[in-house]
């Protein structure tokens, strides 16, 4: 389970100097405002049916009434477009400036724990393997994250099994700051320095009481919390399985029979890091973009030749699959996987990614 | 913090047309800032992403040997057909003189520490001979050839006008420290050299397996064929090399696209024994 | 209207008979989902299978899309509700399936929902007719009291707007595509693979989500489905953005309705109104 | 200066082309705001080019084909026709003026009909003035 | 990257008066990939295409630009310039700065700005401009000729004297046409029948020409090479394999039809042949007319013949041919001039049309030759009243060219005659043939009374009593500035030539345009007046325009050599600017073998894609258009190339 093999965030607080605030939930407006005065702010903000973290410009726009979001925040550190270098085509050539990575400090607020568990996942791919992303340091180094409780009285979304992974409704690793709500009120906990140093530096915040701190710790204990799904699985071993499965095609194309190959369910996924790169212009001028891709997609493997390793739904499926709960494990050491329920949740035609894991464990 | 994503500029120095069909060409290119040419320290099997902005990347093999200084060599062919080969056509139009940028090196290397001391045997098929064009050189230079036991060289094409380097495969014939195994599907009035598929030259050649490592590099069907060949003759899967082939981006492990299991072939590759492919999945 | 249970009794009944007698060697319809309000697309193969099978008001996926991936002469059994059916009809008539390889069972419902809100889905989504235009066993009673109301009806707000206010509406909505391609991949109508987006000679939109290339990408799309649109509501219902893309598709089979006096997917012998001109078209639908 | 409406044309080889190259033959004048793309038949105009003709900057597209019977392929333009009648339906409900995508049959000895409908549509346009719709902002194509 | 040469072409003054060349040169030489651009006074001239081929080797060329005039004009001509240069020649990109830019404004600024646009637009395209190989065709070396008269006999007899196989194809019963009507022939009066029917003849001798009469084009497909022709033999009811061409069924018939070779003044038998010299010389049925047809008896042809040919029985039958190369030469009609009631025709019996007059005068007319009105009288004063409907723009705007000199003829002829009055009533005198203005000064000495002045009515209603029982034809005499009342016995029209009723279908059947009046269009009014857009389909004679006979001799002459030229190969090439099918993209819709007016897309259902015959291809582009995985590439004009010429078109 990725908990048991510690984070790569190793500035955890020690306990003596806890930074620990709260703040009425009436005023979250101020803190939104002062937390905006530092900095690009992304959090929760409705629009139609669904919530999503959307950079703050109104502060009014922020909501901590949710569940959770369709898309997870990882467009914060790895947005879905960006230009790596622009250019413009001229009668001597290109001329070509690569763009400035320079992000400013900012703060995503009311992540929830599966996501917050993602930035981590994400960090040990873009940041480790002996080549570092520039863009993804250059954000995370930058970044606070808020982490925010799930409501314990809310039952979670039948999708949900981010206990199969070993998270929990509170859980506040991948956290700088963690945030429980107690009644009308806000608590929030200093997780990392970057956390607390955060939290110091906001004058809107009152102190939080002894009793606070009693309900916070109580809240965030691992055994306490909704329980989402769950089924009993280790990293290794559900590697080993997938590995042992591979073969397996038929047992594979029944699991995904109904996919309909779409790109929704690595979209909305917190862990999903695949991105193309390619070259955009119009009227001579133009940039060399990355963006999201999908290995669901039949031309992500599609050779200019015209081979394709992986032409067939089952196979990208599994390959997505693997990825998740098996190469990353034996690359990376964890799971992919923070079980949030989007992809499920937003599947077209609902297919279960936990459905298929059990299926896969159980062989 | 030097960014993997950024090309670093170079000059097309000289242009060689390799085939009779004109859609192989080899560019040597110069770097543009004498900085990048130190930070481009590569081996032989290495590949770079080849950047023409406005058209993209295209992830081709080292042609040219570290031996080799002051430039770097890639041999590219041309992909003709109505879904793609944007690049490798862009990459055709162009003339000496033309700046473009390179991005690299990229990947592993041909195993040069575990051949030493080995005899090597060199397959290789039409134009993917490239990287091992680089391993030629680079074996044969002075200061290394002392390190490298027997090299034996079995490269095919289909026609003789299909052969790349030629000038150089002639040198090489003449040289007494390699052997060279030049062959053709199917000869013409020009040709006077060996007329066969490479894996029954393969098999008439018969390398011994004592001591000895078979770096392969081909088209699909010649691999498929020529792998047996090599189990006959009593090489092992650890002893048998080969480069693959994927669709990259990132060329650096991160885009995610050309894995083959828990690898990716742009960063744990693309050079890979056959005992190291045994315990990857067949997706490639 | 025949209770929904009583339907998926019937629908267990013609599977397993049809599946066992061997008249198909597929059965297209439901299975469970991860619970019962999101039932998956399921393909029962055997008689054994048929006790997956489950039909309820979540069952709302159009399953005329899987038709296409099936091998020719493949005998296949598919469970549709009306708008279902005209996407079969449609495709019958574009050749990608034949209709004497099919045995179409249809389900005569209306008060389907999506599995995503719970919400009850009209015509304000969906074509909203009650029977399968086309079937060869009808899984309940036909119902004669569908109710009023066109499935344009929903048009008219939009209509009414002027240019500017139309834009600025569209603007915003193909603006937020993430082009995660949900729509093309759940429309039964959508069989390109690759799709003209994919592309590279030429790229018809920038790769990367653009707004431009958004907008290149649906209204592109929607000349696509143009008299081919048979107004499931489906990429709506898998747009993870929420852009009511079923809007436009709606206008465009409005408009060929109108101009060629023809709707898709009502009549096998129907040749597609984009493939085909009429002696009745004149200049006047270019005014 | 004046608001210059920038037109883009497609026309037929046989007919709009030859009646425009006529029009040019008799010394007709016209407003120079036509840029003509000469494709083999009406029919060979797949609507995205219309929207892509529009995202470029376009004011207004002026496709001409020939009258419908008389096309050089036999039926091209009465398939033409349904395809550019669906294409002006799709601009119009995505809310561009339809006034500014024109269809219009201009056969091989209509030099004149070509001149007048160059004139008035180039008047037209500039009365509604630059079309903002689809246009791609030339430096500003990025995306939060 | 490509390496584009640009040439700009001043043509005389023709572009450089209006567009500022050496600016536009310039302009052109700063884009990227131009590596030369120039501008010449004549481009197409020999320096100019030595300029352009030497610049291809200097500057080592793959792509070449060539702003001038249309490519309607020069393209093939600059194609083969680049070609012998020895780039593909379908690296060629024409910008038309000439007819669709200089030509037709006087601005200097406007047309250079809309030059440089099409300048930039054809950059982006040309860079993207792809070699093509022309594919090559058996050609087969038959050709069919359309229409009987002089024209097409003219065009069948030279064709058969080449060695080449023709089908004269001939709606009426016989060949002969318009010009087997007439009697006399101007300028020179030699009669017409004499000159024409050995022409007849030689085209029923010669074993190379196989006439269909009484035969019409059904359904052309194919293309330049390969015309695949269905022709409907309408029934003759006489079996002509069997008739010995006696006539014996043709006096015994006692049916009545009209004889459409006299212009319906007289009646003709149900069996007939039209006039005594037809060829072929055998008798047909006139369905409408036969007694036995309408009342199911009488057979008494059957009984006469000796050959058992009649053969009531006999129904339609259809005919497919094959032939490389077509000639059509359909003619014209009479304008009908019933509708312009002011001038009388079938109101008042002594109004006659041209046509009518010129059977009074033929000795095997109804007549036998001698000039007697309708109600037995012969004529002491005659009006001939020219341009009826021609040169009117309510009518026919075109003057019909012919009327002068044939109501020249008539007025000799009249007065030769009947000796009575004869008035010409014409708005200008035109003769500009060989030996016409002569006709007319000769004429002019013959006492025949001009006047200037467009007819504008004739009416039988008159106050003077002189006039009583006369046609009174009223003028505004332009040169006397009076207006004139000039009564008369007889009136004679000369009505405009006008397509045939049917050009229109005509057009559709061989894929031809038509002009404004629906006269066939040429490819080009002066370098190519024969050819048309259809590739292998010629026109030549009066349904081209009116013409008279000499000229549609000498076009049937022409159209002979033009359809030679193509026959004459073993094998064609053609345009290469094909559709071909991304077997890798096609999603089997088939939309495009649904949409292809060719048939050129075959679903290959085992594959589940579509693929293109070449062979059958015309490349309109249809299919690429209604693919929806833009699967189908139209060479020379792709979608990527379309596309990157808009966007060079919009940059600027």
């Amino acid at each position: 389970m990725i908990g048991s093999k510690g984070s790569l965030n190793a500035d955890h607080c020690e306990k003596e100097k806890v930074v620990f605030k709260k703040i009425t939930l009436e005023k979250l407006g101020d803190l939104v405002s002062a937390l905006k005065e530092k900095g690009p702010l992304y959090a929760p903000v409705r629009d139609g049916k669904a919530v999503n973290f959307q950079k703050i410009t109104k502060t009014a726009d922020v909501t901590l009434d949710f569940y959770n979001t369709v898309f997870s925040p990882k467009f914060v550190f790895f947005p879905q477009t960006e230009d790596l270098i622009r250019y413009t085509l001229q009668k001597e050539g290109a001329q070509a400036e690569p763009v400035p990575i320079a992000a400013s400090p900012s703060v995503i607020l009311g992540v929830r724990p599966c996501d917050a568990k993602s930035f981590e996942i994400m960090d040990r791919h873009f940041l480790g393997a002996g080549i570092i992303d520039p863009y993804w340091k250059n954000r995370r180094d930058n970044t606070v994250v808020i982490g925010y409780a799930f409501d314990p009285a809310a039952p979670p979304d039948p999708a949900d099994f981010y206990n199969t992974v070993g998270i929990h409704a509170a859980d506040t690793e991948g956290s700088d700051v963690f945030m429980v709500r107690k009644d009308g009120e806000l608590l929030l906990k200093g997780i990392t320095k970057k956390g607390e140093s955060l939290l110091k530096g906001l004058a809107v915040l009152d102190a939080a009481s002894a009793q606070d701190e009693a309900f916070f710790d109580e809240t965030i204990r691992k055994d306490r919390g909704v329980k989402t799904r769950f089924t009993e699985i280790t990293d290794t071993a559900i590697a080993a399985k997938l590995v042992g499965s591979f073969e397996k095609q038929e047992i594979w194309e029944e699991m995904t029979a109904s996919c309909i190959g779409c790109g929704t369910c690595t979209f909305v996924c917190p862990t999903c890091y695949c991105f193309d790169i390619n070259d955009e212009t119009l009227f001579r001028k133009g940039a060399r973009k990355r963006f999201w891709d999908a290995c669901m997609f039949t031309d992500f493997t599609l050779e200019a030749s015209g081979h394709n390793p992986r032409p067939r739904i089952f196979q990208r499926y599994r390959q997505k699959v693997c990825h998740k709960y098996s190469y990353h494990v034996t690359k990376y050491g964890c799971i992919s996987c923070v079980g949030c329920g989007r992809c499920t949740r937003s599947c077209p035609v609902n297919i279960d990614i936990f459905s298929i894991v059990e299926k896969v464990a159980n062989l | 913090m030097q960014n993997p994503y950024i090309p670093m500029p170079v000059e097309v120095v000289n242009i060689v047309t390799e085939v009779d069909t004109n859609d192989i060409k080899t560019f040597r290119f110069a770097f543009v800032n004498k900085e990048d040419e130190e930070r481009f320290q590569y081996l032989p099997g290495q590949f770079a992403e080849l950047s023409i902005l406005g058209k993209g990347e295209s992830p081709i093999g080292i042609a040219s040997s570290p031996t080799q200084k002051g430039y770097i060599e890639f041999t590219v062919q041309r992909v003709a057909n109505l879904s793609g080969g944007i690049v490798t056509a862009a990459l055709h139009d162009l003339e000496v003189g033309a700046r473009m940028g390179v991005r690299g090196p990229l990947g592993n290397s041909w195993p040069i520490e575990y051949l030493e001391g080995k005899n090597v045997v060199v397959v290789g098929g039409g134009f993917a001979f490239t990287t091992l064009r680089s391993l030629i050189h680079y074996m044969l230079k002075e200061e290394n050839r002392s390190r490298f036991g027997d090299i034996n060289v079995i490269y095919g094409a289909r026609t003789p006008g299909l052969l790349c380097y030629k000038e150089e495969l002639a040198a090489w014939e003449k040289r007494k420290d390699i052997r060279m195994h030049v062959t053709v599907d199917k000869r013409d009035e020009t040709w006077t050299g060996r007329e066969g598929f490479v894996p029954t030259v393969c098999r008439e050649i018969a390398p011994s397996a004592e001591n000895s490592v078979a770096v392969i590099c081909g088209p699909p069907v010649m691999i498929r064929f020529t792998l047996p060949v090599f189990f006959e003759l009593g090489f092992s899967k650890e002893n048998i090399y080969t480069s693959l082939e994927m669709r990259m981006k990132c060329g650096i492990g991160k885009c995610g696209r050309c894995n083959v299991g828990e690898k990716y072939v742009c960063k744990d590759g693309p050079v890979f024994s056959l005992a190291e492919l045994d315990t990857l999945t067949r997706e490639y | 209207m025949t209770n929904i249970k009583q339907i998926e009794e019937n629908l267990k009944r013609e599977a397993k008979r049809l599946l066992e007698s061997k008249e198909v060697s597929v059965v297209l319809a439901y299975a469970r989902g991860y619970d019962e309000h999101h039932p998956l697309p399921y393909a029962a193969r055997t008689a054994g299978e048929v006790g997956n099978l489950i039909f309820n008001e979540y069952c709302t996926y159009n399953l005329a899309r899987y038709l296409t991936k099936y091998p020719p002469k493949t005998k296949i059994a598919i469970a549709v509700k009306a708008a279902d059916s005209r996407a079969v009809v449609q495709l019958i008539q574009e050749e990608k399936v034949k209709k004497e390889d099919l045995v179409i069972l249809g389900i005569p419902f209306i008060g389907m929902k999506d599995p995503k809100t719970g919400e009850e889905i009209d015509q304000k989504t969906t074509c909203h007719m009650a029977n399968p235009v086309l079937y060869d066993i009808l899984l309940g009673e036909e119902i004669r009291d569908a109710g009023a109301g066109s499935p344009y009806d929903v048009l008219a707000e939009l209509e009414a707007m002027d240019q500017a206010a139309r834009w600025s509406f569209w603007e915003k909505e193909f603006s937020k595509c993430i082009r995660c391609f949900a729509c093309r991949k759940a429309c039964p109508m959508c069989y390109c693979d690759p799709c003209f987006m994919d592309a590279s000679r030429p790229r018809w939109a920038d790769k990367s989500p653009t707004a431009d290339g958004n907008l290149m990408y649906h209204l592109t799309r929607f000349y696509h489905l143009a008299g081919r649109c048979i107004d499931c509501g489906e990429c709506s219902r898998a747009c993870p953005m929420d852009i009511p893309l079923h809007l436009f598709h709606k206008k465009m089979a409005k408009e060929c309705e109108t101009m060629f006096g023809q709707a898709a997917g009502m009549k096998i012998d129907d040749k597609p109104v984009m493939v085909n001109y009429g002696n009745q078209d004149s200049d006047e639908m270019l005014k | 200066m004046d608001f210059e409406p920038k037109i883009l044309g497609i026309a037929c080889n046989w007919c709009t082309y030859t009646g425009a190259d006529l029009a040019g033959t008799t010394r007709l004048k016209y407003p120079q705001n036509v840029r003509t793309v000469r494709v083999m038949c009406s029919s060979r105009i797949n609507p995205s080019f219309i929207i892509r003709a529009f995202q470029l900057g376009a004011d207004g597209v002026l496709v001409g084909g020939c009258h419908p019977g008389d096309c050089h392929y036999g039926t091209g333009n009465l398939y033409a026709r349904r395809k550019l009648a669906i294409t002006k339906k799709i601009l119009e409900f995505a809310g561009m003026d339809q006034k500014r995508f024109r269809v219009e049959w201009i056969s091989a000895s209509e030099g004149n009909k070509y001149a007048e409908i160059v004139e008035e549509f180039t008047r037209d346009l500039k009365a509604l003035g630059p079309q903002n719709t689809f246009r791609i902002e030339k430096d500003s194509r990025e995306r939060i | 990257m490509s390496r584009i040469g640009v040439f700009v072409c001043h043509c005389g003054l023709n572009i450089a008066k209006t567009v500022r060349v050496s600016e536009l040169a310039e302009f052109a030489g700063t884009l990227p990939d131009v590596v030369v651009a120039a501008d010449y006074k004549f481009m197409c001239s020999t320096p100019g295409q030595e300029l352009i081929q030497n610049d291809i080797k200097k500057y080592n060329l793959d792509r070449v630009i060539v702003a001038a005039c249309s490519p309607l004009m020069h393209e093939k001509t600059f194609r083969k310039v680049i070609a012998n240069a020895g780039l593909n020649q379908y690296l060629l990109s024409i910008v038309n700065v000439r007819e669709q830019d200089a030509w037709v404004t006087d601005s200097e600024d406007e047309a250079t700005a809309k030059a440089k646009a099409l300048i930039n637009g054809a950059v982006y395209r040309a860079r993207l401009l792809q070699p093509l190989t022309a594919r090559f065709i058996d050609v087969n070396s038959d050709v069919m000729v359309v229409g009987g008269g002089i024209t097409g006999i003219q065009a069948a007899l030279e064709l058969a004297e080449t060695g080449k196989k023709v089908y004269l194809v001939e709606r009426n019963s016989t060949i002969g046409g318009h010009m087997a009507q007439f009697d006399k022939t101007f300028p020179t009066l030699d009669c017409s029948a004499c000159i024409l029917t050995p022409k007849m003849d030689a085209v029923l001798q010669n074993p190379r020409i196989e006439l269909m009469t009484y035969c019409e084009v059904e359904e052309v497909k194919g293309f330049v090479g390969n015309f695949d022709v269905k022709i409907r033999q309408k029934a003759r009811y006489v079996d002509h394999s069997k008739c010995n061409a006696c006539l014996a069924c043709t006096e015994k018939c006692p049916g009545r039809g009209t004889s459409e070779w006299d212009e319906g003044l007289v009646k003709r038998k149900a069996i007939y042949i039209p006039f005594p010299q037809a060829v072929p010389q055998k008798p047909v049925i006139d369905r409408n007319a036969c007694t036995y047809f309408k009342k199911g008896k009488c057979r008494l042809c059957e009984k006469a013949c000796g050959q058992s040919a009649i053969a009531f029985d006999q129904e339609d039958t259809f005919r497919e041919i094959k032939v490389g190369a077509v000639i059509v030469a359909t003619g014209y009609d009479l304008m009908d001039t019933k509708p312009l009631v002011q001038y009388g025709y079938g109101k008042y019996p002594g109004v006659y049309h041209a046509l009518e007059i010129e059977r009074l005068f033929n000795s095997a007319g109804p007549t036998g030759g001698k000039v007697v009105m309708r109600d037995g009288r012969e004529p002491q004063s005659i009006a001939i009243l020219h341009c009826i409907g021609s040169r009117d723009k309510n009518h026919c705007e075109y003057c019909s060219r012919v009327c002068c000199m044939y109501s020249l003829k008539f007025a000799h002829l009249l007065k030769e005659k009947t000796h009575g009055d004869v008035y010409q009533l014409y708005i200008d005198m035109r003769a500009p043939g060989k030996g016409y203005e002569e006709f007319y000064n000769r004429l002019v000495e013959e006492d025949v009374k001009f006047i200037r002045g467009k007819a504008a009515r004739v009416t039988d209603k008159t106050d003077n009593p002189d006039f009583a029982g006369k046609l009174v034809v009223e003028v505004d005499d332009t040169l006397t500035g009076r207006f004139a009342t000039i009564p008369v016995d007889m009136v004679v029209l000369s009505p405009a030539m006008k397509p045939r009723t049917d050009a229109k279908e005509m057009a559709r059947l061989f894929n031809l345009s038509t002009d404004k009046y629906g006269f066939f269009m040429e490819k080009h009014p002066k370098l190519a007046p024969l050819s048309t857009m259809t590739e292998g389909v010629f026109i030549a004679g009066a349904c081209q325009g009116p013409k008279d006979i000499p000229d549609s001799v000498a076009q049937g002459t022409g159209a002979a050599a033009e359809a030679l030229t193509i026959v004459v190969k073993d094998r064609l090439e053609l345009e290469a600017a094909t559709a071909i099918v991304n077997p890798a993209s096609c999603c089997g819709c088939q939309s495009c073998v649904r949409v292809c007016p060719y048939g050129a897309p075959v679903f290959n259902r085992e594959k589940n894609v579509s693929e293109i015959n070449e062979a059958l291809c015309k490349g309109c582009g249809l299919c690429a258009a209604s693919c929806p995985a833009s699967a189908i590439f139209t060479r020379h004009f792709t979608n990527d190339q379309v596309m990157a010429e808009m966007e060079g078109l919009m940059e600027f």
